[in-house]
C-alpha cells in the first residue's frame, strides 16, 4: 500500500454552524473520485485523518453514519492549526482525508442489546453517528432499546439540533437531553450528565452503555453506571490522543503497548483498567 | 556455499564492480563522525572504526523524507505520490547490532493491517554486507539481548576481518548471487576459518555488560508507578540524543510545508522523539506524558516491556550509542540494573 | 529551478522584490506623502504596516529571506519620535544585533536594510528606498535559503 | 607546570565538605551536583539528599552539564501532601553561578531558595574532539598528569596537552569562580572572585570576520550540515526555559522543522539571537551535542556584539538589566540607512 500516507481528495459540500460560538462547524465531504467512495466503508466510531493541504492534518470521528450514503461528515471545533484552517475554509474548497481508522463502535457485538448512549459536550460527533446507524430502517430492528442521553452547557452549546429534532419525533428512542444550568425556555432536563443518567436509570440487563465526553464526566458517568450495575465489559469509551499518521507507525499515541489509532479509539471500560494510567 | 577471501587491497575492486549496479553504502569518517554515506570511491571508506555515530537506519529512515507532493492550481491539488525508489543499495561495514535493528525495523513497519512501503521499498532494496566486530566496546551489551558480535543471520553477506583480509560467507540468497557474480574471489582456506572463530570468541568474552533482560517485560509492566522512575528520570534533560541516534527508534513526526510563491508544497516526516514534551501534547494543553519521568518510563518501557509483548522481539540491540551519547550519562546499562534488582527483591519477598 | 533563476539574474532587466515593514505613525505615513507628492521611488517594495516598529519580530526578516524576497527594509519612526514612546528604542536594539548576527552567518551586507523616516519625509523616504534598491539588485537574488524541492 | 590532578582534588574536597555541612545544617534539602560517570570523559549530575551520600560528588574535568537548567522548574516536592519548594544547594563553577544570576535577573528562579556552592573551575576539556582525535578506539581510561590528560585503551595510549583540549570557550574564560556581589552575599558559600571589569579581545571572531559572506555562508554550512535536529543544545542551556520554542510553534508556523540545510542554519541563528545579553559562555550546548559540533563561535559572536554594542556581559550582577530588557536613547546606529 504505497498510499498509506496519501490522502483522498474531497470537497467541501457544506458546512454548518452548530453552536452560538461558533466554533464548531459541521464539514460534509464529498470525494472527487468515486472509487475512493467506494473504498470508503467505515462503522460508528471510526475516525479519519483530515488534511488541510499545506497545513497540516488532524484526526477528527467521522460524525457522519455509513447508512447516508454520498457523503461523509465530520464535527469540528477550532482548536489548533489545522482546526483553525478548516474554520476559515468555504464550500468547494479541497480537504484530503485518509481513512477509516481504527476500530468504531463493535456495531455487530452490540446487536440484539439495549444501548445506552451517554454524551457530553463536542464529543457527541461519533455518539451520532452511532445513534443514526441504530435507527435506519435496515439497522432498527436488530437493535433493543436506544436511550440517548445528551448533556450540554447551555442550549446553545447543542450539537445536531436538526437531527435532535427528527429524532425527537421518533418513538423507538428515549431521547433525553439536558443543560447544566436552567436556561430561558428550556423544557427539557437540567443538570449535570451523571445525576440526569441516575435519574434515567436505564437498565444494566442486556444492556451497553457507550459514553463520551469530558474526562470528568466520564469519570462522574461511570461511577453512576457502575452504581447502575454496569459491569466493566458494558461500558464503552472512546479515547482521544496525540496522533499524526493514524496507522500505528509514528508512535505517540501508544498507551503501554496499545495504539490508540489501531486499537483504539474504542476501549471497554475493561480494557482501559488493564492500561496503565497514561492517557 | 564456500566462504571467500577478499583481501583488502582488493576493496577498491569490490567497491568499482558493486557500485556499478548498487548504491554503495560505507562508512565513512565526516569532520571526525563515522557514517554511513553513498561512497563512489574506496578511498573515502574507512575500515577502522568501532561503530558509527549516526545508525545505518538513517539509510532506510531518513531524517527526513517525502510522504507527497502538490501543485496547487487555484483551488485544485493535486498530489503526485513519491517515486518509487528502485535503487538497490549496499551497506558495506554494518555491525551485527546494526543488522539486527534492520529486523526489529521491517518488523515494526510491516506489522499489522498498515505497512508502511516508504520503508519497506527501501529495506527490500538494501542489502547488508556486514562485519563482526573484532573489538566491542565497553558500552556493547548485544549477548544480552540475543545478539553477539558475530551474529550473521540478519545480514546478507557476512565478514570477518582478518588484518590483512576478510572471511567473506554469503548467508542469504541474495548474497550468495552476489558472491557468485564476484568470479574473482578465492577461496577460503581452513585456517582462516578458524582464525575467525577464533576471533568471534574473543570478541564475545570482551563484552563485559551482562544484563538479564529477557524475562523482565511482564514485570517491568507492573513497576508503572514505581519510585524508580523518579529516580531514573531525576536528572534527564530531555533531549533527544538517545532516540535520535537510537537504530531502532521509529518515531517520526509529520509536517507540511507550503511553497507559495510556487503554488507547491510537500507533506515529509522527520524523526522525532518521545522524549520532547510536544510528542504527546493534546491540542487542549492536556499532556499524559507531562514530565521526564513518563517519558523516560515510555522509552524505556517501549523498548522492553511493549515491543516483546506487541511483537515478540525486544525493541534493544545493545549497540550502546544512547550510553555514550547521553548528555548526562544516564546509562541504560545502570537503569536496567536497577530494574533487575528490583524485580529480584520482588521474586524473593514471592518466594518467601 | 535554480538555473532559471541564475539566468533571470544574468539578465540587466532582473529586478529585485523587496519587502518593507514600514511604522504606521511615520515611515508609512512618510511612504503616503512621498506617493501623494508625486516623488518617484522604485515599484521593487511591497510595503506591510506594522503598528511600530517594535512589533518587528526579527522572525519577520528572517523568514522574509526564507521565503525567497531579495532584500528586506525595516523602517520606523526617527528615535525619541515612537508613538508608544520607546517602541523603536527596543527595536534599535534588536535589530542592530539581528544585523550584525545575519553578517556573521554570511547574509550579504544590504540584504536587510534599517531606516527611519518621518511622516515629514517623504523625499528622505523615496530617496533611502531607491538607495535599498539599488543594494539589493547589486547582491542579485537572495539563494541562500533555498531549499532543495 | 600545573596539577591538575592535585588541583581537582582539592575542589573536590573542599566541595563535599561544604556540601556535607550544608545538609547537616539543614540550610538546604537538596544538593545538585556532579557524580562520577559511567564512562571516561563523563560525568553525570546526581541530586544527593542525604549527608551519607555526599561522597558520590566528584569534580573532575568532565563536569560540563550546566547544573543550573535544574532549577526551571523550581524543584518542588511533595511533602506530607503538600507541594513545597526545595531549598537546593548547587555545586557551581563560575558559569553555572552566571546563569544562575541571569536567571534572577529575569526572574525566573527564587533567590530564597538557591545556595551558590562556588568552586574554582580548572577547565573542562572537550571530550567530543578527543573522541574525534583518537578515532577508532576506545578509550577505556582515562589519567590527569601534570597539565597533561594521559587517554588509555585498548593497545594504546596517547597524551593531550590540557590547554590544547579545553573547551572553546573554557580556553577565554576568566570567571572560574561564582562572581561575588553584594546582594549575593548570602547565596553563595566556598569560592569566589570579584569580577570588576571584563576584557575579552575576541581576537578568534575577528579572524573569522575576515572572511566574505560567502565563505562565512560556506563555513556555517559546514559547521552545521551535521545537526539532526535533536535540540539536545537547546534543552541543556539553562537559559532556553521557553515553554514553547520558537521550532516548535505552529500558530504560525515560523521556520521549518526539516534537517534541510537552511532549517538548520536558522534554527541556531534564532537560537543565537534569542541568547543575545543572556549567553554565560558555559560551553554546555556544545559539550552535549551527540554529534561534536562546536556551536561556540555563535555564542561568542553574540557575546562580542553585546560586548561592543552595550558594553555588557552576562551574568555578573544582579542589578544590572540585560540588555535586550532595556535600551539607550544613543546607542550606536550606524548599520541605520542615511541618506549620502
Amino acid at each position: 500500500m504505497l498510499d498509506l500516507y496519501i490522502p483522498m481528495l474531497t470537497n467541501i459540500k457544506s458546512i454548518t454552524s452548530e453552536n452560538k460560538v461558533n466554533d464548531i462547524k459541521t464539514f460534509e465531504f464529498v470525494f472527487q473520485n468515486d472509487d475512493d467512495l467506494k473504498n470508503f466503508n467505515y462503522v460508528p466510531g471510526q475516525f479519519a485523518e483530515l488534511s488541510i493541504i499545506g497545513k497540516g492534518e488532524c484526526p477528527i470521528g467521522i460524525a457522519s453514519s455509513p447508512t447516508e450514503e454520498g457523503s461523509v461528515k465530520f464535527t469540528i471545533k477550532k482548536m489548533g492549526t489545522v482546526t483553525s484552517q478548516f474554520h476559515k475554509s468555504e464550500v468547494g474548497d479541497v480537504v484530503g482525508i485518509r481513512g477509516p481508522l481504527g476500530n468504531g463502535w463493535p456495531v455487530e457485538d452490540m446487536k440484539g442489546k439495549d444501548i445506552v448512549v451517554i454524551g457530553g459536550g463536542f464529543a457527541f460527533s461519533t455518539l451520532r453517528s452511532l445513534t443514526e446507524y441504530i435507527l435506519h430502517k435496515d439497522n432498527r430492528d436488530k437493535y433493543g432499546k436506544l436511550t440517548v442521553i445528551y448533556g450540554n452547557r447551555d442550549s446553545g452549546e447543542t450539537l445536531y439540533k436538526f437531527d435532535l429534532e427528527k429524532w425527537e419525533k421518533r418513538d423507538d428512542i428515549e431521547l433525553v437531553l439536558t443543560i447544566d444550568r436552567e436556561e430561558e425556555g428550556w423544557t427539557k432536563k437540567v443538570g449535570f450528565v451523571a445525576p440526569v443518567v441516575k435519574e434515567v436509570s436505564p437498565s444494566s440487563k442486556n444492556a451497553i452503555a457507550v459514553v463520551c465526553g469530558p474526562p470528568i464526566m466520564i469519570k462522574t458517568t461511570i461511577a453512576v453506571l457502575e452504581e447502575l450495575e454496569f459491569g466493566d465489559e458494558q461500558i464503552l469509551n472512546s479515547l482521544e490522543m496525540r496522533m499524526k499518521c493514524g496507522v500505528g507507525k509514528c508512535g505517540r499515541c501508544n498507551i503501554g503497548n496499545k495504539y490508540v489509532c489501531l486499537d483504539g479509539p474504542v476501549f471497554s471500560l475493561a480494557e482501559l483498567k488493564k492500561l496503565p494510567n497514561e492517557y | 556455499m564456500q566462504e571467500k577471501i577478499i583481501f583488502k587491497k582488493e576493496i577498491p575492486k569490490l567497491v568499482k564492480e558493486l557500485t556499478k549496479e548498487y548504491v554503495f553504502y560505507a562508512p565513512k569518517n565526516v569532520k571526525g563522525n563515522i557514517e554511513y554515506k553513498r561512497v563512489n570511491n574506496s578511498k573515502d571508506i574507512e575500515l577502522e572504526f568501532l561503530n558509527s555515530k549516526v545508525p545505518p537506519k538513517e539509510i532506510v529512515f531518513p531524517r527526513m523524507e517525502t510522504m507527497f507532493t502538490y501543485t496547487r492550481n487555484g483551488k485544485n491539488i493535486e498530489i503526485q505520490k513519491p517515486k518509487k525508489v528502485e535503487d538497490k543499495n549496499i551497506i558495506f561495514g554494518i555491525r551485527p547490532c546494526d543488522a539486527h535493528s534492520f529486523v526489529l525495523l521491517e518488523h515494526f513497519f510491516n506489522f499489522g493491517e498498515f505497512k508502511d512501503d516508504l520503508f519497506l521499498n527501501k529495506r527490500k532494496n538494501t542489502i547488508l554486507m556486514g562485519i563482526g566486530c573484532n573489538t566491542p566496546r565497553n558500552t556493547c551489551f548485544c549477548t544480552s539481548l540475543e545478539g553477539h558480535p558475530f551474529k550473521k543471520d540478519d545480514m546478507d553477506i557476512f565478514m570477518v576481518d582478518l588484518d590483512d583480509r576478510y572471511v567473506v560467507s554469503p548467508i542469504s540468497d541474495t548474497g550468495k548471487e552476489i558472491i557468485e557474480g564476484l568470479s574473482w574471489l578465492v577461496d577460503a582456506k581452513e585456517e582462516d576459518l578458524e582464525k575467525a572463530i577464533e576471533l568471534s570468541k574473543k570478541a564475545e568474552s570482551m563484552i563485559s555488560t551482562t544484563l538479564e533482560i529477557q524475562d523482565s517485560y511482564d514485570f517491568l509492566d507492573s513497576q508503572f508507578s514505581d519510585p524508580i522512575w523518579k529516580e531514573i528520570s531525576e536528572t534527564c534533560m530531555g533531549c533527544g540524543s538517545c532516540s535520535f541516534l537510537c537504530p531502532t527508534c521509529t518515531c517520526f513526526d509529520v509536517i507540511d510545508e507550503e511553497d507559495q510563491y510556487n503554488n507547491r508544497g510537500r507533506r515529509m516526516r522527520i524523526w522525532d522523539t518521545c522524549q520532547f514534551c510536544l510528542y504527546s501534547l493534546h491540542t487542549s494543553g492536556h499532556n499524559p506524558r507531562d514530565s521526564s519521568i513518563e517519558r523516560c518510563r515510555n522509552r524505556i518501557l517501549h523498548k522492553f516491556s511493549y515491543y516483546p509483548t506487541n511483537y515478540n522481539l525486544i525493541g534493544c540491540v545493545g549497540c550502546g550509542r544512547c550510553i555514550q551519547l547521553c548528555p548526562v550519562n544516564n546509562d541504560l546499562r545502570v537503569i536496567l540494573k536497577k530494574l533487575n534488582e528490583i524485580q529480584k527483591k520482588e521474586e524473593k519477598t514471592i518466594v518467601a | 529551478m535554480n538555473e532559471v533563476i541564475t539566468e533571470k539574474a544574468q539578465k540587466e532587466d532582473w529586478e529585485p522584490k523587496i519587502i518593507a515593514f514600514l511604522c504606521n505613525w511615520c515611515s508609512y505615513a512618510g511612504a503616503d506623502l512621498a506617493g501623494v507628492s508625486r516623488i518617484q521611488y522604485p515599484s521593487n517594495i511591497r510595503i506591510v504596516r506594522v503598528p511600530c516598529s517594535g512589533r518587528l519580530n526579527p522572525f519577520f526578516i528572517i523568514r522574509s529571506l526564507v521565503d525567497g524576497w531579495d532584500g528586506v527594509l525595516v523602517s520606523g519612526c526617527h528615535p525619541g519620535d515612537c508613538h508608544y514612546i520607546s517602541g523603536n528604542l527596543v527595536a534599535r536594539r534588536r535589530f542592530a544585533i539581528l544585523n550584525d548576527l545575519l553578517e556573521f552567518f554570511g547574509i550579504e551586507p544590504g540584504r536587510v536594510n534599517f531606516m527611519w523616516a518621518s511622516a515629514a519625509e517623504g523625499e528622505r523616504f523615496a530617496v533611502l528606498v531607491r538607495k535599498t534598491t539599488e543594494i539589493v539588485k547589486k547582491l542579485g537574488p537572495n539563494e541562500k535559503f533555498k531549499k532543495q524541492w | 607546570m600545573v596539577d591538575i590532578k592535585n588541583e581537582n582534588q582539592k575542589i573536590e574536597e573542599k566541595m563535599r565538605n561544604v556540601a556535607r555541612d550544608l545538609l547537616k545544617e539543614k540550610k538546604v534539602d537538596l544538593i545538585i551536583g556532579y557524580s562520577e560517570g559511567t564512562l571516561p570523559l563523563a560525568s553525570a549530575p546526581v541530586f544527593i539528599r542525604d549527608e551519607q551520600e555526599v561522597n558520590k560528588l566528584v569534580w573532575n574535568n568532565s563536569c560540563y552539564v550546566n547544573l543550573a537548567k535544574y532549577l526551571i522548574p523550581n524543584i518542588r516536592e511533595n511533602i506530607n501532601g503538600e507541594f513545597v519548594d526545595l531549598k537546593v544547594g548547587i555545586i557551581s563553577k563560575g558559569c553555572v553561578a552566571r546563569s544562575i544570576i541571569h536567571l534572577l535577573v529575569e526572574h525566573q528562579i527564587n533567590k530564597e531558595n538557591i545556595i551558590i556552592i562556588g568552586i574554582n573551575c580548572n577547565g573542562i576539556l572537550d571530550r567530543r574532539r578527543i573522541e574525534k582525535d583518537i578515532g577508532a578506539h576506545e578509550i577505556t581510561e582515562t589519567e590527569v598528569s601534570g597539565d597533561y590528560l594521559i587517554v588509555k585503551g585498548n593497545k594504546f595510549e596517547k597524551k593531550f596537552k590540557f590547554e590544547d583540549y579545553m573547551n572553546e570557550l573554557c580556553k577565554h574564560c576568566k570567571i572560574r569562580a561564582p562572581p561575588i556581589s553584594d546582594s549575593l552575599k548570602d547565596n553563595i558559600v566556598g569560592e569566589c572572585q570579584e569580577v570588576d571589569s571584563l576584557e575579552d579581545p575576541f581576537e578568534d571572531i575577528i579572524d573569522f570576520e575576515k572572511k566574505s559572506a560567502d565563505e562565512k555562508w560556506a563555513f556555517m554550512n559546514e559547521v552545521l550540515k551535521d545537526c539532526t535536529r535533536c535540540y539536545a543544545c537547546r534543552e541543556a542551556c539553562p537559559l532556553c526555559y521557553c515553554n514553547l520554542c520558537f521550532v516548535d510553534q505552529n500558530l504560525p508556523t515560523w521556520f521549518g522543522k526539516t534537517s534541510e540545510i537552511s532549517d538548520i542554519l536558522i534554527f541556531h541563528m534564532v537560537r543565537g539571537l534569542h541568547l543575545a545579553g543572556r549567553c554565560v559562555e558555559c560551553g554546555a550546548c556544545s559539550s552535549v551535542c551527540p554529534m561534536g559540533i562546536d556551536l561556540s563561535l555563535i555564542n561568542r559572536k553574540i557575546n562580542q556584539i553585546v560586548k561592543d554594542r552595550f558594553d555588557f556581559v552576562s551574568g555578573l550582577s544582579l542589578e544590572k538589566l540585560s540588555p535586550m530588557m532595556t535600551y539607550k536613547m544613543n546607542d550606536k546606529q550606524e548599520f541605520m540607512l542615511e541618506e549620502n
